[in-house]
Order: structure tokens, then C-alpha cells, then sequence
């Protein structure tokens, strides 16, 4: 008996019999019995549970969110209230992917609007349903470019995060994609003359991040002028910005991808979080996910059901152009509630304040003599110049309570003692004033 | 109506504090800034409170009753396992290192319950998703073999026809041809077929156990010695660990690597597709080539290593869905040993009551004690009254239930493959049997009823052909 | 299903932690001991979650759309309430007073907040809901005209016909006698009415301003003048003072006694009927006869003042529905004092364009500018058609929202009060608008149809007249 | 334009042209202009107001419910994580009291299941479906009694909660009702001997608590002995304690009252509770509060309604039961759900467990030299004699982490320094050594 298993002795006992077997073991027999339980504790109540479980939650230190200058990918925002009550809704929660649409339309009507939305933030014209996070998502963007180039040489811009090209390696490697760096030049934007000279007939695409890991603003439109257009075109784009931001469809994107973290969820040490990738019409065959589309049922009410699924892997198995199956369905839930609560003008406040706080931090640091390294337009990231014990510094901010910007000369070598720092609109000026009082000690 | 329709200019759902930061020019090049917002709706707070609780009211879950999806492990998710994940949600993956010792420790607690449960000496928590995890393993794989010098040779990974299809997917992805497995006449993996196709070319043989028709390959000890003999890795599908918990292991039955479905077995919400969690779990050997960074135990507690020079690199950003991880951790202490395996006989106890119950009237696809799920093969049912599969799905949300998993595994006809999971009751259960039942007597006396089905859902049957034809991709106004 | 017929003898949702307690005998005697447990249910965690989930979903809320009942406010209740609220659960009312400094100083900033937008001078935050203030109110009157030497003749309480029920039941357990005034031609009090009752054997005259009609009573500085030549005092109901917020009070007006309803006008959810706050504001002359505790601010910041020597004594235990309380508090905090205007201003707005949209087909009972409310008289639409209030109610439901409160005012046959708030947007009102010519053309093409009503329901029309004849209290086996 | 209210200029234009006046103000034409705005602080985002009522909460001392030994009528029990979330459903939360039934079947039969489980617990055969709190529903207990019986004086045991008392002065008191307090005997129990020679033809009703304020379990066998048939019984009930204890229906009760905050609610600074009300049907139509039937609906489904309401104060008005409209409703449900999960197992090991723990701590306090001053079986509250400086002590706990037995010489000052201890199912055995340690000191 278990408070989560409903069976008594006795419907054991009349299942069994129905089953015509005398015990549960003869249910087993195919099974080679190897072992006698598993060496692990036995089970626990609740109460014991939690206070197991909140031990840990308490061996981690919690931050203010005025107080954190730490973004490098995952940022903290203000998240409305009605954000995680509306989330929480078990019929959201406890659900699957909707095999049955007629039973799942408050699923596919919820993802069809968050397409929508992702295509309205990046200016293009088809988004799927959701991508495991934004690094996965820029790393199936390169597969998708092979399918449409059948080239597999990728000119990737070495200001992308740097765990999003790890894993773009990682990805690619089996199918022999080879992935060429670009370096970055002093306004921290891609160096143009390099990436000009490495075009080839064998490039299947090129990639930058718009704003990039050093929060620079790249010049979408002089990159596209660059690139020859049979050259696939990849935006990892930051969302909140693109509230700011001209979208990168505008610029002649083919496939724009990121982390959607930043609209509405929570940190959640890293996950889940979501990936967005969104393309253009005429390469949709080629892309991975789930994708929703509206149509009608046989009354002619508007409904809305999972489309083209024959690229899928449950149908098209080896020739599937993923094997993505789960997603992230849950998080594009929250960034469509986020996003249908601050609007266009709310998003654009966030974006607008993240920009301005960052721009006001930076002046304040560089007055205390943090410099700049890159010289191109950020938005609310920028990297600063420190001294060497800095490590040792951002460590004993801790005490003081605050997150504040994390080293980043162990990624970028060539940078020298740097670090990364990042505001939203969350931070105040008070906050900012201790930040660089602390960092000025 | 679409929370676009909603909308109205100028209205809005939210405030942001009042802004005491001195306000700067703006200085991002004119080309480089937006010119027309984004059509994202305009409504205010109780728009979307109640545009989000009609769409939740449409949908069916877990909560609301039974939802035999097989292969899918719908079982109940205990409450509490939100309130302890909800502990987590904010700290940074990049705090320092100090600042997130529980975290640490939760993912080192974590990993060593799950390797003594699969049986393997070390694992990854990063992967998203089953799918994630079997891509992951076959990488894992594939870098061993490269290390020995052995990729070029290992092209193959073989796959039994009744694989889900993620396994073809994630080998093709992996760079591998794929060798599918013709099932035996019992459903099982055929020794001889396998023998064909056996030799130092395979890499990685994928199997789930019990497979997708619910039954252990009673010939698995043979399988991997087989595949060992000719230096073949042997590659668990976990989709399917919930019927076995508690009797044997995966790594005890000679699998080299084993992905695991935390939203399945382990309770975690399937958040209407996603997020989940797919652990791998190797064995020694494979050890080397995990992605990074590995928790391991350390004197003084856990730590993070990102030392492993032979690693395939990282197959997402951070950690994992770490959230996830935390429900799984809280059910696991939960259940505990005798509960986890409690809950395998559980499941097959009533995978093989709803089996038996069924198979008097609909014909069971290998009719003989299965494990935590079984299929129903409705191609003679369909010839007879022209009621499809399709149909009888539709016709069960009529009667407030979830459909099975319908027309999988591919290698039966007109497929119903039913998983009960073991926190449904024996009331549930005669519930489904009755509604069953009734579709039966349905699709006899009056076929074109069922057919038409479903009448009571909040939208009848739909046309997915012309949506997939003449795709509408958005909202347009 | 009820819950019960869902138990199954040893099935159960609970655990409790190991017991390392050392077991004594018991030791209460035999005849106290019980015997029989009591049938409660038996079942596990999931069948708690699916009954109540079953339920929830059956039930029709302001989170699903409009709730246009008049008289109780059923606004928005915003999300962030509810967090705050939860950040108070786990505090004793009876910890020590250094403990809880900051529940106290809530309290007293709620009251200070109440105070000013009520005009009174003093306030208990004890009771639990609208009718409990009354009582409170009316006790604080007896004690006060006791002190005074004059209960002995002030025996009476004013009550307009068309007051709340619960004045003159209020009032009745207030130990005073209900003289009912009737209303004049133009809905109001009329003063001629009230001049041949008002004597000093009046206590209290209780009105609501806007009154159930939605009117607001002109002549009340008059009324307040004669209440208080003849030494009675004037007691404002408050369930309608979303209609007044920013451009009068009730003390400005000359109310003695204020009762608030925190439920209503500062959106606290209603939760199925309670709990509710019912807050009482009083001038200056009666603040020595409140119940206790009585928060105060000191020197030094907020303390529970129980020196009250003329206190009527308690109402409840403790200090109220607190939790209530947080959620206000919140929602002041959060409206300000221009928002507190605004809530008004679009409350009788949209009051008055539903009344102007509506009396084009049905008739509206004094049709003239209203408050926050109004009321449509469907006495001759019922002899015409056969169709009455309730069943145009009904008819509503089918079409996804929820009725007007029907049969109230009493002073309206087939009354219906309509009384939107001002969360509801434009489209809301005009889809409500819509329905309602639906119902009206039906009602003339197709009475029977109406008549008939709700269809669409969970459950078709009730008979609540056997349920009363033949009551069944509680489930049995 | 607000977050809460939708109205845009535009529309406010519309409607105002619509209903043909010409500005807002002109809709407040009969209202006397006596403010222009309030003197009260303007509105403020969700960001800082969470920061107001956040900084309130930190105010507090928030204890771990382990180290909790002050009951007195609030108790801290274990509440099972589903409790929660099955309560913050916005459909219950955000409905209202059922006026159309048809779309209210959720609250129904919730209330329904309610009122069956209250009267399972107190055995007896009618509840309604919530009062306010125990205290009031006590005072409701003794206006009913005089309806019943057309007398007004009361014999009530001074061993009922003293703030019971307070509440039922207040509501009795302008219905001429005279309250007489029976003492209680050194059992600590009402005194027999006193209650006997208080009786007479006048007397309506004779109230005691079980267990009663000092925890002490009363006789009601006995005390039904000594009251005549025609005298109204009236029980306070401890609803947890109704899983050991024999129910106060099977003595005899006319009316058992109480509060059932024990049952699944969180401590809430006092409130919300709820109080619970039940009778005997031949009593139902003197009960107040709103009660819900079973009946059926046109098609011959079974469904509910609110029956009776010819008591009500909506109908009745001046001549009604009692004056209550809202109600506890909301509380009932958590109620309702914290029994449906505990089941009557879980519910006989709660109140074991909470008599078990209460008779420990009781042993190794009076190890200790804190004498028990009743002799009386009780449940899981008893009454200790202090030291003088006791009071001073108590304040002390706060700091070692413990919410001690409450001082109680105040209330009944001739006890002498006494204190009231209490135990419930979360407490440990360490966390009453600990208690004791820091009592002895």
C-alpha cells in the first residue's frame, strides 16, 4: 500500500485471478531476477522528504535579483505573478503531447500562439513548437543548413556563446560538418575581412548572435551584405532584445534560433529553459520539431492540430530531420503567457531599461576604470577589463550579496583578465552603486 | 478566439516599477533598430487569466483521469514534487561554485540513485529528453569506438522494427547507418535475423526491455553476449524501465548504455510535451566520453568535472533540465527500494488485467502475460466493421477517457498499444474495460457512430490532411 | 461520483513520518473511546487530485468570464493577492507579541488606508464577512446608545425594502426591532416615508448609497441631518462601495457606522461564499464601544489595544480573516489613490453602457443614470412571453457566462440586477449584450426553449423544491 | 489605464458617447463631491509592492512547526502537499456562493461531502456547510438553543476556550440571554456537583468542550446523565480529537460546534478558520447557515442545491436563523480535502500521535518538576503550573527557536502561573527534549 499506488490486498488478489496467475512473480518469469532490491533507503513520508529536499534548497545561496550582474545566457527579469498562476494549471501541467488534438486544444491553440509570437519577435515567417534550449536549437540550425545546402562547412562566429559552439561540435561532428570560427574584431562584432575572405563555394552557412555572448550588437544588415544569398544566414538571437532590435528576418535571416529563458522563466540553475527556432516557408521541410498549424474539424470549426509530421521521427524514423520527440512544450506555456502580459510595449520597456541600465553601469564602471574592451555597440551585456585577482573578488561578493560579473578570460583567452557584465531591468540604481562600490574595493 | 483576437491597442496586463535610473540616448545604429513592434496582444491581467484557464479547460490530463498512452508512462505526478522543484528556481547555473553546493549535491544523490537503479558504473544528467539521451549514448558510443581506433569499421546500429522512432533517428544523427531488425513470430528479437546482420560492423545494437509490445525479450543475456562477442556496444531504450524495476537491471543484463526518461519512471510532469530529462547511464568503459561536466563525489561532497579530455563535449548548455531532476530525486526518496519495485509489479499487474479483460472481445497482438503494457491489433476488427483504430480512439474521449497510443509499434496493423501505468486503480481499469466494451457493441450496431466520433470534446473530429497541405503556420490578422 | 462511493476499504493518500516516539497506553476511558471510525474516504493521492479536479471543472468562475452578480462585485481578483496572502500562513495568532510585528503593522496600515477612504475615525478589522460587520456595527450602536442611558427607548432599526436581507436579520440579532421603510417612486428613500418613523425610538437607520437599485440616495445629507436631529445614528452598508471610491465617503456623507466588504470592492476572491472581511469604520463617538483588540499606532509603531473598558467584547477569535486582510492591503497598495477612482468611475461606466445597451429590448427599473449597478424588471416581458427571470438566468449559463443575481432586488418582481465591475472590458460587456438579445429573441420565437434552460451545463435545471420538501443532508451508503 | 482594468481611452470615448453623456463626471452628478482623491499613496507596480508586503512578512518570526507547543485552539498539524494545490484551483477560489446551480456543481458537492465528513467526525446527523470560526459558531450554538426551547439561560463550562465565551457574550447578550459559567472540578472537568444544582426549568441549554480549553477530555455520558431530554446539549468540539474520541452524537448532543482549523489549514495568524456546525434533523430548521441537498435535475441526474433557505436572512430577512451570508466556504474545501486524503486511518493516527506526544512531553515535564494541575484525561493539551517568571521565560523560547507553552494565569488567574502545553503529530521527540531543556533552564 502507497499513497500513490491505489491497489489493496484484496484487488490484488481478484486481479490475479482474473489474470489466472497465483502470484505477481509468475508475471515476471521472463524477467532473469538479478537482483534482490536496489542498495538504496527505503521510502519516506512527505514531511521527511521536504526536509531532506529543503536541506539542499538552503546549502545554495539566493540572490536578490537587484542584486545579480550575472547573465552570460540566463538573465533574471521580473516575472509577472500571473505568469506562474496561470502556468501552474494542472491541465497544462500533467498533460502530454497532443496525440488526441480534440482533447488537446488548449495545448495546440497555446503553442500555435507562441509560434506566432516567435515569429513576430524574429520576423520570420514559421517558428516550431520548441527546441530544448538554445544551444541544441543553434546546434540543429547547422544541421538544417546541410539539408539545404547539402554543404557541410560552417563559417561560425567565434562571439557566440561559447557553450552553444561546444555543442554545435558536439552535434555535428558525425555528420562531418566541419565548423570554421570567425574571429571577432576590436568593436567585439565579427571581423567582416575575415569572415569575407573564408567565403567559399563550400559554406553552407554563417552564423553570428545578435546581440552576441559579449552582449555586442552585430551588424545583421553588413553581415548579410557579406554573405552570397544561397548561403544559409543564422541569427542566434537574444529575445527581450528584440524588442529593441531590428528583427533578423528583416535582414534576410534564414533561420533565427535562441534561448528563450529571458521571456518570463525563472533561472532553474540553468533548466529547463527553452530553445526558439524559427525559418522561412520554403525551408520548413527542413526543420526539426513539432510544429502546429490551424485547420478546420469536420463541423468547419476552427481548430488546431500537429502539421507536417511526416519530417518527424516517429514517422519518418532515420530520415527524420531530428529525433527530437519531447520538448519544451511547458516553457513556451510560460513564454506565451509572459509575452501575452507585457505586450509590445511592455517587452520594449524591459528590453529599453536592460539597455539603458547596462549603458548607465557601464559608465559608472568605467569611471572607477573598468574599461570596455569592445568598442561596438552592446545592449545589456558588456565586457570590462579587470585586474587579476578579480576571480578572487567575484567570490567575496558573495558575502556582500551580490552575483556580480562572472570571469570570462577562462573562454576567451586571448582577452586577458575580463569579465562579463550584465544588467536588466531589475537592477537599481542603488544596486549598481554597491556593485561598483564592491568592485571598486 | 486567439489571445490575438483579445487584443486591443493600448490596453495593457502589466506595470513596471517606477524607473530612477537617469535615462541615456539611445546609441544602437539607426538600420539596427526596431521600426515596427512586434504583434504581440494587448489585453489586461484577467484577459489572460482567463484566456489561459479556457485553453487549460480544454485540454485533458493526467489530473483529470485515466491516459493509457502507451510507451508514454502517464502516471500520476505527485504534487510535491512541484513544491520541492519550485526550491530551485532561482539561482543561476553560473553562481559560484560555493553558492550552489545543494544543487551539486541533489544532481550527485540523483546520479548515484539512478546508476544503482540502471545498474551502471557512471552517468550524464544533461540530456533534455529520451530522445536527447539516446543521441547522447550513441555519441558516447561512437567516441569510444574512434578511441579504439574502431569507427571506421562500426558504421551499423541495428534496431528491431518495433523500436520507437527515435532510435533510427538519434543513430542517424549519430552519423550511423541504420540496420532495422525484423521481429520474431513472438514479438521478440529474433536470434537467427540477428545473427545476419551480427558481425564487427555493428557498433551499437538499441533495444528496449521490455520492448514496445510490452514484452521481455526473454533472450536478452544472449543478445548481449552476442553482441559482446563481436565487440558491438548494447544500447537500453529506458522508455520502458517502468516494468522493471526492483528484479533486474539494465546494466545487469549486459547493456552498455542506458538512457532513462525521468518523465516517465519517475513521475515528473510531462509538461504537454516537454520538459523531461534523459540521463545516460554507462558502464566503466564508457565512462571516459561523457559530456561535461560529470557530478562526481569528491571528499568533501560532490563536484562538477569538466575534466574529461576523451568527452564528446556537452549536448546542451548548463547541466540539464534541472527542475526535472529535482522531481525525479523527490520521488526516488519517496518510493524508495521496496516502493520503486512496488511499482513495477504494479504497472504489470495491470497492463496483464486490462489484457486479459480486454482480450475477450478485441484481439491481442501476442496474447500471453506481458509486462507494464501490451497492443491490440484491430486489423481483423477493422476488416469486419470497418471501425479503425482511429476510431475507436476518437470514440474513447467521448466517454471521458484518454486515448491509447494509437497505430505503433509499426509492426502491427491498426496498433492500439495501451500502458495503464500502476497508479491507476482497479476501478480505472473496469472503467476503460466498460468503455470498451460499449465501443465494441458500437462499432457492430451502428459503425458510422464511432467513426464520426468524438461529439462531446470541445471540437470535433479534425482535418489534419489539409493542415498539413495548406499549412497556416500563425495567426495572421 | 461522490468521494465516498470512490473509497475502497484500506486504500489510502497519506503518510505520516516513522513514529520514534515511545507508545504509551491509552488511557482515556472505555465509554470516551470511539468505536466506529467515521466513514471518511479511503483512497489514494490521485483519486483526491481527479475528484477535486472534476469538481473544479464544473464549476463556473470569474477566472472562466463574466459573473455580472449585482451586489457582490465579482471583479477580477488579481494573482500577486494570493502570493502575498501566502506569506502569512504559518504564524500563531497567539505568539508573543515581538513575533508578529509585522502582521500587526499590516493590520494597522489596512486600517489607516480603510479609515481614509471610509471618513471614519476608528476601525475593527475583526469581522469575517459583510453581514458580521453589521452586527458588529449594530452591537457598537446598542453599546453606545447603552452607555448613553438611551437603549431602553431606542428599540427601532430603518431598514429601506430594498435593503440587503441580511440588515434586518443583522439587526434583529442586534436585538433591535425592524421597521421597514418603503422605497418612493424614484427608488430612493423618501423622506416623507422616513420622517413619519424617524423618532428618538430609532437607533440606527441602515442604508446602502449607491442602494440595490444602483441609485444613488440624493437626499442623503438630508437623511443624515434628520437621523442625527432625533439622535439616531446612520449605518452605512458597504457591499456597494465600489460606486463611491474617490469622490465621497460614507463618514463625508454622515454615516456613523461604515461596514466594508473586502471581498467586494477590494477583490478578494470570494472562494465559494467566505471567507470574506468585513471591516467597520466608526466616528470618533463610538470607537470606545469596538470589539478588541483594537490595532493602534503607538510610538513606536502598531499595538493590539485591548483596554477597552466599554469594548462590546469579541465577534470572533483572534483578529479576523487575516489572510483577507493581506490580500486587500495589496490591492490598495497597489491601486493607490488614483486607482481606487479609476476602479469607480469604469465600475459605473460600465454599468451605464450595459443599461443603455440593454433597455433597448428589455426594461430597465428606473432607467436613469446609475451607479455601479442597475436592475431590469422582467415583470412584463414574463406575461408576454411566459418567460421569467429565472429562466432568461439559465438561458445565460448556456451561453458561457454566469447570470445576473436574479429576485433582488425584492422591491423588483422578476428582478434582475446586473452589476458588471469595472475589470470587465468593452467586448465582454457587448458579447454579454449579444446573448442577452439571443435570449430575448428566443424568448418570443421559442419560449419553450428558454424555459427549459441551461443545456450546456454539466447538470440541466435542479429541483430545489423536493430538495427542500425531501431533504438529504449528507451521503449515505 | 491600469493592469486590472481594461478600459483604453478609445473605448471610454465610445461608451461614454453610447450612453450620451458627455465626460465620466457626468455620471456622478448625484454624488456629493466631498474629497478630491484620498490621502493615501498612489499605486504602485507588483515589483515594489511585493518588496512593501515582503519586508511586513520578514517582520514576523516564523517557527518550524517541530518546535510548536501552543495550541489553544490553533494547531499546527501536518497538511499534505496536495491539500494546497488541489485548494488553489481558481474555480473554487474565484467562484462564488452557488446561486445558479448548475454551473456551481463543483462547490455543491464539495459542500455536500463537507457536510457528510462533519457529520461522520461529530455523529451527528445534520451539518451546515460553514460558520465563521469556532467562537461564533458557539454564540450561534446558544441563540439556536433559546429557538429551540423559547429560553434564554445557559449553563456553559468555564473550561470552554475563554475567547468562545467572550464571542457568545457578545452575540447572547442583546437577546436577553443570561450566560452562567459552571467551574470546573480539580479533574478539570465541568463540575458535576455544580452543573446538577445550577439546573432548573429555565435553563435552555448546557454547553461544555471536549476536549475542553485546559485539553481535558469531559464525560459527556456524564454530563448527559445529569441534563434533563428537554435541555439542549451543546458540545465544542476538537474535530481531530473526534478520531479517538467517541463521537458527541452517541451522548446525546443537540448541537456540536467547533473550529475546524485543525483539519488541514494552515495557522493564518488566527484566520481564516472555519467554524463547523451540526445538529440533529429534528433541530435542522433552527440551524443557521446555508446547507446543501442532494436532489436531481430535469433529466433525473443527481446533483445539489441549497436547500432550506426559508431560514435564511436573503429570504427570511428580520425573522431569519441568523444573519450569516458569506461564509467559510473556501476553508471547507481544504477541509474537505485534507480528510479525503487522510482518510479515517490517517486521521486516528494524527489524533493518536497528538495524544501520544502531549502524554510524553506531559511525563518528562513533570520529570522536571512542572506539575500537570488537572487530573482529568486529556488529549493533546494540558495545563502545567510555572514558575513566577514563567512569562518572561516564554518570550525567551522565541529566541532558542521554540513557540512554548502558552501562559494562561491571565485568563483564569485563580490557576496561579500555570501554562498551557500542547503536542500534535509534528512534533519530535527531540524537539520536546529540547523544549523541556530550554523550560528547565
Amino acid at each position: 500500500m502507497h499513497r500513490y499506488i491505489p491497489h489493496t490486498e484484496e484487488e490484488i488478489k481478484q486481479m490475479l485471478q482474473e489474470i489466472g496467475v497465483s502470484s505477481i512473480d509468475d508475471l515476471f518469469v521472463d524477467v532473469p531476477k538479478t537482483i534482490d532490491g536496489y542498495n538504496i533507503p527505503e521510502g519516506r513520508d512527505e514531511f521527511t522528504v521536504k526536509k531532506i529536499v529543503e536541506g539542499l534548497a538552503k546549502e545554495n545561496v539566493h540572490f536578490e535579483p537587484t542584486n545579480v550582474f550575472l547573465g552570460a545566457g540566463v538573465y533574471y527579469h521580473y516575472i509577472p505573478s500571473v505568469v506562474r498562476h496561470m502556468a501552474s494549471n494542472p491541465n497544462f501541467v500533467t498533460a502530454y503531447t497532443p496525440y488526441q488534438a480534440e482533447v488537446s486544444q488548449g495545448t495546440l491553440q497555446m503553442l500555435f500562439e507562441y509560434q506566432t509570437m516567435m515569429c513576430e519577435l524574429t520576423g520570420m515567417e514559421v517558428a516550431n513548437s520548441s527546441m530544448y534550449d538554445g544551444a541544441s536549437a543553434f546546434a540543429e540550425s547547422l544541421l538544417m543548413a546541410t539539408r539545404i545546402t547539402g554543404k557541410t562547412k560552417m563559417l561560425v562566429a567565434e562571439s557566440i556563446n561559447p557553450e552553444y559552439r561546444t555543442v554545435a561540435k558536439t552535434y555535428t561532428k558525425p555528420q562531418g560538418i566541419e565548423i570554421v570560427e570567425i574571429k571577432y574584431d576590436e568593436t567585439g562584432r565579427i571581423d567582416l575581412n575575415i569572415l569575407r575572405s573564408s567565403l567559399s563555394e563550400e559554406i553552407a552557412a554563417v552564423a553570428v548572435a545578435y546581440p552576441n555572448f559579449f552582449g555586442v550588437i552585430e551588424d545583421l544588415k553588413a553581415v548579410r551584405e557579406v554573405i552570397p544569398q544561397n548561403i544559409v544566414f543564422i541569427v542566434v538571437a537574444e529575445p527581450v532584445s528584440l524588442a529593441l532590435l531590428e528583427a533578423p528576418g528583416k535582414f534576410g535571416a534564414d533561420i533565427v534560433v535562441g534561448e528563450g529563458q529571458s521571456l518570463g522563466v525563472t533561472p532553474n540553475f540553468g533548466g529547463p529553459g527553452i530553445g526558439f527556432f524559427t525559418t522561412l516557408e520554403k525551408h520548413v521541410r527542413k526543420m526539426p520539431g513539432r510544429i502546429i498549424g490551424e485547420t478546420k474539424d469536420l463541423e468547419g470549426k476552427k481548430g488546431y492540430v500537429m502539421i507536417l509530421q511526416t519530417r518527424e521521427q516517429h514517422i519518418r524514423r532515420e530520415k527524420a530531420t531530428s529525433n527530437i520527440c519531447s520538448n519544451q512544450a511547458y516553457i513556451a506555456l510560460i513564454n506565451a503567457i509572459y509575452l501575452s502580459t507585457m505586450g509590445p510595449q511592455g517587452l520594449k520597456e524591459v528590453a529599453w531599461r536592460s539597455y539603458n541600465n547596462a549603458h548607465v553601469l557601464a559608465k559608472m564602471l568605467e569611471e572607477k576604470g573598468f574599461e570596455r574592451i569592445f568598442k561596438g555597440e552592446f545592449f545589456n551585456e558588456f565586457v570590462i577589463r579587470v585586474p587579476d585577482n578579480y576571480r578572487e573578488k567575484w567570490h567575496n561578493m558573495v558575502k556582500e550579496g551580490i552575483l556580480g560579473p562572472i570571469p570570462v578570460d577562462r573562454v576567451y583567452k586571448t582577452l586577458g583578465p575580463s569579465a562579463l557584465a550584465c544588467a536588466t531591468e531589475v537592477n537599481t540604481k542603488e544596486s549598481m552603486k554597491k556593485l561598483v562600490e564592491v568592485m571598486s574595493k | 478566439m486567439t489571445i490575438f483576437e483579445k487584443s486591443v491597442a493600448g490596453r495593457k496586463g502589466y506595470e513596471l516599477p517606477v524607473y530612477d535610473v537617469e535615462e541615456l540616448t539611445c546609441e544602437i545604429p539607426q538600420h539596427l533598430v526596431r521600426k515596427e513592434p512586434p504583434m504581440l496582444p494587448e489585453v489586461s491581467e484577467v484577459d489572460v487569466v482567463r484566456h489561459y484557464t479556457d485553453l487549460a479547460m480544454k485540454n485533458y490530463s493526467v489530473d483529470r483521469g485515466f491516459y493509457p498512452l502507451g510507451s508514454c508512462t502517464m502516471k500520476y505526478n505527485p504534487k510535491i514534487n512541484e513544491d520541492m522543484a519550485a526550491l530551485f528556481t532561482d539561482i543561476h547555473p553560473f553562481q559560484p561554485r560555493e553558492t550552489i553546493t545543494g544543487a551539486v549535491k541533489l544532481m550527485g544523490h540523483l546520479k548515484e540513485l539512478l546508476c544503482e537503479i540502471t545498474g551502471t558504473d557512471d552517468m550524464t544528467l544533461q540530456p533534455a529528453a529520451g530522445a536527447h539521451g539516446e543521441l547522447t549514448g550513441l555519441l558516447v558510443a561512437r567516441a569510444y569506438f574512434e578511441d579504439k581506433g574502431e569507427l571506421e569499421k562500426r558504421r551499423k546500429v541495428l534496431v528491431p522494427d518495433s523500436a520507437h522512432g527515435t532510435n533510427p533517428a538519434s543513430a542517424a544523427m549519430a552519423g550511423f547507418e541504420v540496420v532495422e531488425l525484423k521481429s520474431g513470430e513472438d514479438g521478440c528479437v529474433n536470434l537467427d535475423e540477428l545473427k545476419t546482420h551480427l558481425d564487427e560492423s555493428v557498433a551499437v545494437i538499441m533495444l528496449t526491455n521490455p520492448n514496445t509490445l510490452g514484452l521481455f525479450e526473454k533472450d536478452i543475456l544472449k543478445i548481449a553476449q552476442m553482441a559482446h562477442e563481436v565487440g558491438a556496444l548494447l544500447y537500453y531504450d529506458g522508455a520502458n524501465l517502468n516494468a522493471i524495476m526492483g528484479r533486474t537491471r539494465p546494466g545487469d543484463m549486459g547493456f552498455d548504455i542506458v538512457h532513462l526518461n525521468l518523465h516517465k519512471t519517475f513521475s515528473t510532469p510531462h509538461g504537454m510535451g516537454g520538459p523531461g530529462s534523459g540521463p545516460i547511464g554507462v558502464k566503466k568503459h564508457l565512462a571516459p566520453y561523457l559530456p561535461v561536466p560529470v557530478v562526481r563525489k569528491t571528499e568533501s561532497g560532490y563536484d562538477l568535472d569538466y575534466n574529461l579530455p576523451k568527452s564528446i563535449g556537452m549536448v546542451r548548455s548548463f547541466y540539464g533540465n534541472f527542475l526535472v531532476m529535482v522531481k525525479a530525486y523527490t520521488y526516488i526518496l519517496t518510493m524508495g527500494n521496496k516502493g520503486l519495485k512496488h511499482v513495477s509489479d504494479m504497472a504489470v499487474l495491470n497492463a496483464n488485467y486490462l489484457r486479459k479483460k480486454l482480450s475477450k472481445l478485441y484481439q491481442v497482438a501476442y496474447d500471453r502475460i506481458c509486462m507494464h503494457e501490451f497492443v491490440i491489433d484491430n486489423e481483423e476488427f477493422a476488416k469486419k466493421t470497418g471501425v479503425k483504430t482511429l476510431d475507436i480512439a476518437k470514440r474513447i474521449l467521448d466517454y471521458g477517457m484518454h486515448a491509447p497510443t494509437v497505430y505503433f509499434p509499426l509492426i502491427v496493423h491498426e496498433a492500439m498499444m495501451i500502458e495503464p501505468t500502476e497508479t491507476e486503480s482497479k476501478m480505472t481499469l473496469d472503467k476503460f474495460v466498460e468503455i470498451m466494451e460499449k465501443i465494441y457493441n458500437e462499432a457492430h450496431s451502428d459503425p458510422e457512430l464511432v467513426k464520426k466520433a468524438p461529439y462531446t470534446t470541445p471540437i470535433r473530429r479534425l482535418d489534419d490532411v489539409t493542415a498539413t497541405k495548406f499549412p497556416v503556420f500563425r495567426f495572421k490578422k
